[in-house]
């Protein structure tokens, strides 16, 4: 095992590296920007070092900093956490130049995964399920009513030189289907000076349903199964939670099958997460792949008992799946984790500054993920999480209540959270009801605006 | 001003500091006191909720860089000391390992008592095996290297403590 | 400054901080005296961590016990109220059901107006189904009585303010 | 279920049980002492009503004041957490004629378990391993030695009339017996006008193992099997974890048998802790039996995944086990709990006062109960526990591992705790390899004494 980490990361995910490492009796060093010097990140792990001023470019994300700080600390592998330079290639090579371990895939194949039409077609000739795409241009009226007969209605119109909702129709017939054809072909002509089309299968209220993957560096790869993540704002994931109520355990294991098979045949290594969009009918469709340990990750740790970051560890220092997973893997229970960013919750304006009084909610079967503290400061030069609530109960009913009083016993004071945003949802019948989608936000804050009326 | 009126001064301010008073004025016939102490509510308020200034902060100094470091170093709480009055630090603006010399055995950049220009090239911090050059930011004479040759330095370290003209 | 003025000042000082004064000024004559304390009004000491007086206390002041019971009450603001200048309360000694009356219909043991000795039996609180006389701890007045026939009463609950005489 | 549920305690063990309440939509009304009016139990409860000044003996141990505020509240049952009230009969019995649950066992099995002589007779009646004592006096040396050699050395002899040590010796071959016997006769004579002696069993080096137990209202027992409670200082607990590295599957089954014959035999129901100690050979003998929740119980909690307030909340309102714990239990990993109080961590002295900050770790298989907070207070009345730390980990060794990290991040300021004592025994060799006993705090101070020297 690895004698030195460095954790090119701040905030709560640098902290949860840092804590498994010291639990594997790795040594950790932390590096930071000089907004924060003092953080938890930098207070708890065993050495730290200054790699820049605040803004990320010229820290976080300055790779010769990063470098540097492992090079001067002589440390046998780098933890990227999520964001910052976690899915950046480049950055996976340079470690790999300077002989130093970078935890996570290969940069080939973070890079393969960067490119959407790139994973896209890989995950198709693996057989994944993808969502139905023309993949070409749809060159006149009758082709599009061919294709869209062939997936079946609603579908979208896309230009193909599009961006930004231009050239894009959504159509739910054969009868609106022409009307629609040529409205967008003129919209797209007129907008980018091209009216060449192409059609996707379009999904009216779609979950996001993702699976967590564990490979080894020997082959062998694991699915623990999916997280259900459809509470989301802007696309920004606000709650999630493991198992989903719509996938079936007959699914998971198909999906199970499938992932396996596709990520041996890419050459995967170390977390991953695919993520899906689900259909009305419970159909799943993959749509990108995450190369990193994903914010949401505790959820599975709690239904599955297993830590997803030092397995990380692990399979980076060369041990085997089936000598770090107990298996089968068994489903316990039901997670849910909310996510507790530094912003006003109602106009989601990011919130920097002191926080004055801070208590954490405790007890039984409740995880709190932060790197804030009672007169810590949250800077503004990052991005606004501070903290996650997880809990676990026996069943969704139990999850759900628990984090009801565990929210009602998270006080933070001094800047705005999303707390009282999640108690909110949490009374919302929808929610409680499991019957969702990711459009479930919008007609919340309808809902909630008809109410203050 | 008089001896004893040293004495009841010092007086006066201990009082007022003991009641935490930030300002105070006096005026009667011919004598007039203004008194008014600086910034964070005078003596006390110690921020002491502070974790991160509560913990031994072993971490956050660049000690395990100097631990790491093979040649002796001078101790982090000498590098953290405050510069005194008129002494501009040049610090380090990149993380790397700090040499005072473009080679083994060649001469220092510079050396104290050196008067310097600005833009004039103090020592090279290596990171990634790129020799980056330091300027000084300041004209002036130097009168403190404060780090070793071939002592590992972070973002933000002092360097050279010169004192401008 | 003589010695017997720094006494006054310091004097002056404890009753200023005492009355929770921020800032004050005198001019008197030839004589001009400015104090100014420090930051966050000084004695106050608003700890303004204390989660339980940051937040909502509607289940710390008797608000529930007031909801439970059956009468109309007054708000646990009013019953929260600072007693004025020269007002004793006379507080519950325990938990239970406050009675004006030693049995329905009579007549109440005293009323606002009435003047009262120290050990005179101003109302019942029942626990348990036992009757507790509770006494007047003073002698004066009735001004006012606190909570209303039949509500629950906590510890320490204002029952009677009565002025001394 | 319960609508309504009024908690006589204070501190963790209270917010423990509003916890559970509200998870399972019961109302929670608090009661407190004057003291206690910024307490946390208060902040979180429903409703909260003062019930005298500081002293326990006026307030939380006030049974008419803990009734008229039950009454006044119209609450239907009353939780008595921990100490205080927990174990008093007559308390019991007045919430019965009061109508008002109180949720524990019956009085008469509080008070049949609260004489120890009693619990000792029922306990053998049904077959539980008793330690073995002579169950009378002791009229002679050759008496004591016939007895001695029929439960083997070392024995202990002990005056009829005896206490504080005096009138005691331990004999550890029949060669030193008859020397014994007759200074301690003499001494307990001079003592306490009385010279006769009765002989038990003498364990040199015991560990403190206990079984934690549910019974429902039906006459349904169940073992939730053993916690190891050995690292104690003057019979204080300090550390407990489960399952205990010293009792076999076997053993396990075996006494969750013997358990379940005698708690329906005496009638017994809620939740209850019987306390044994076991020898040098491993075998177990009953001591006493706690008729109420113990501090240590989420350790238990932690590897059953079994709510135990929520199961006694159930089980008092006429729930059958098989309904409330999924069967069969299993044993999921390894849980260590540390007692957090507020105490010099070598003096031992009590330390209340003003919390300054205050620091609680999170993350994975950490779990903090506590009703302190950053600027809380700890008056001066009550028992020193402010807090507990519990970790849940895949086997003993990372539980530990995680233990020290999440000391680590516990940072308690204005106040001593027991924080630093803790840190110190898990760098123990003794403790890290689990061959201690109830004797292990003597030698560890012996240790640290030797290691400053």
């Amino acid at each position: 095992m690895f004698r030195k980490v460095l954790i090119a990361n701040r905030g709560e995910i640098a902290l949860r590296v840092i804590n498994a490492c010291k639990e594997m009796g790795i040594r950790t060093v932390a590096v930071y920007s000089t907004a924060d010097r003092n953080s938890l990140h930098v207070r708890f792990a065993d050495e730290a070092i200054c790699i820049g001023p605040p803004r990320s470019a010229e820290s976080y994300l300055n790779v010769p900093a990063v470098i540097s700080a492992a090079e001067i600390a002589d440390v046998d592998a780098i933890h990227p956490g999520y964001g910052l330079l976690s899915e950046n290639a480049n950055f996976a090579e340079v470690c790999r130049a300077s002989n130093i371990k970078f935890i996570g895939p290969p940069p080939e194949v973070t890079r393969m995964m960067g490119e959407k039409s790139t994973a896209r077609q890989t995950m198709k000739k693996a057989k994944v399920p993808i969502l139905p795409g023309s993949d070409g241009v749809i060159g006149s009226v009758d082709e599009a009513l061919e294709w869209a007969k062939s997936v079946g209605y609603p579908v979208i119109l896309k230009a193909v030189a599009g961006g930004g909702g231009r050239g894009m129709r959504i159509c739910r017939s054969p009868q609106e289907l022409p009307d629609l054809y040529n409205q967008a072909s003129t919209e797209a002509l007129n907008a980018f000076g091209n009216g060449d089309l192409y059609m996707e299968k379009f999904i009216e209220r779609p979950r996001h349903i993702e699976f967590q993957v564990l490979a080894d560096e020997h082959g062998n790869v694991l699915s623990l199964n999916e997280r259900e993540c459809s509470i989301q704002r802007r696309h920004q994931k606000l709650i999630e939670e493991a198992p989903s109520l719509k996938i079936t355990q007959q699914q998971r294991e198909e999906m199970g099958k499938v992932i396996r098979k596709s990520l041996k045949d890419i050459g995967y290594w170390n977390a991953g997460t695919i993520e899906f969009l689900m259909d009305e009918d419970g159909k799943i469709y993959f749509i990108e792949m995450n190369t990193r340990i994903q914010v949401e990750h505790p959820v599975t740790e709690m239904i599955t008992g297993i830590d997803l970051v030092k397995a990380q560890l692990r399979i980076a220092g060369g041990e085997k799946l089936t000598d770090i997973i107990p298996q089968p893997i068994v489903i316990n229970g039901h997670a849910i984790e909310c996510r507790i960013n530094a912003e006003h919750p109602e106009k989601f304006t990011p919130s920097a500054g002191k926080i004055t009084a801070f208590n954490l909610p405790g007890g039984n079967g409740v995880r709190v993920d932060t790197a804030q503290y009672a007169e810590g400061v949250v800077p503004p030069y990052y991005d606004s999480l501070i903290g996650k609530l997880i809990v676990h109960g026996k069943d969704r009913e139990e999850a759900m209540n628990k984090m009801q009083r565990a929210l009602d016993q998270f006080i933070v004071q001094g800047i705005h959270t999303t707390i009282p945003l999640h108690k909110k949802i949490f009374e919302d019948e929808e929610f409680r009801a499991g019957n969702f989608d990711t459009k479930f936000m919008e007609r919340f804050f309808e809902r909630e605006k008809a109410k203050a009326e | 001003m008089e001896a004893n009126e040293l004495k009841d001064l010092r007086e006066l301010v201990e009082f007022l500091k003991d009641n935490k008073i930030a300002e105070f004025d006096l005026e009667r016939g011919d004598l007039k006191v203004r008194i008014k102490f600086t910034g964070p509510p005078v003596p006390a308020a110690i921020d002491y909720t502070q974790l991160a200034t509560l913990i031994p902060q072993q971490t956050i100094a660049p000690a395990p860089l100097a631990a790491a470091a093979a040649a002796p170093v001078s101790t982090p709480a000498a590098e953290a000391q405050a510069p005194a009055e008129n002494v501009h630090e040049v610090k380090s603006p990149i993380v790397g390992t700090f040499y005072e010399s473009s080679a083994p055995g060649a001469a220092a950049f510079v050396k104290v008592g050196d008067q310097v220009e600005v833009g004039q090239v103090l020592c090279i911090v290596e990171a990634m095996k790129l020799m980056n050059e330091i300027e000084s930011d300041v004209a002036g004479e130097v009168i403190r290297r404060i780090v070793n040759n071939g002592q590992p330095v972070e973002y933000g370290q002092p360097l050279f403590a010169v004192k401008p003209r």
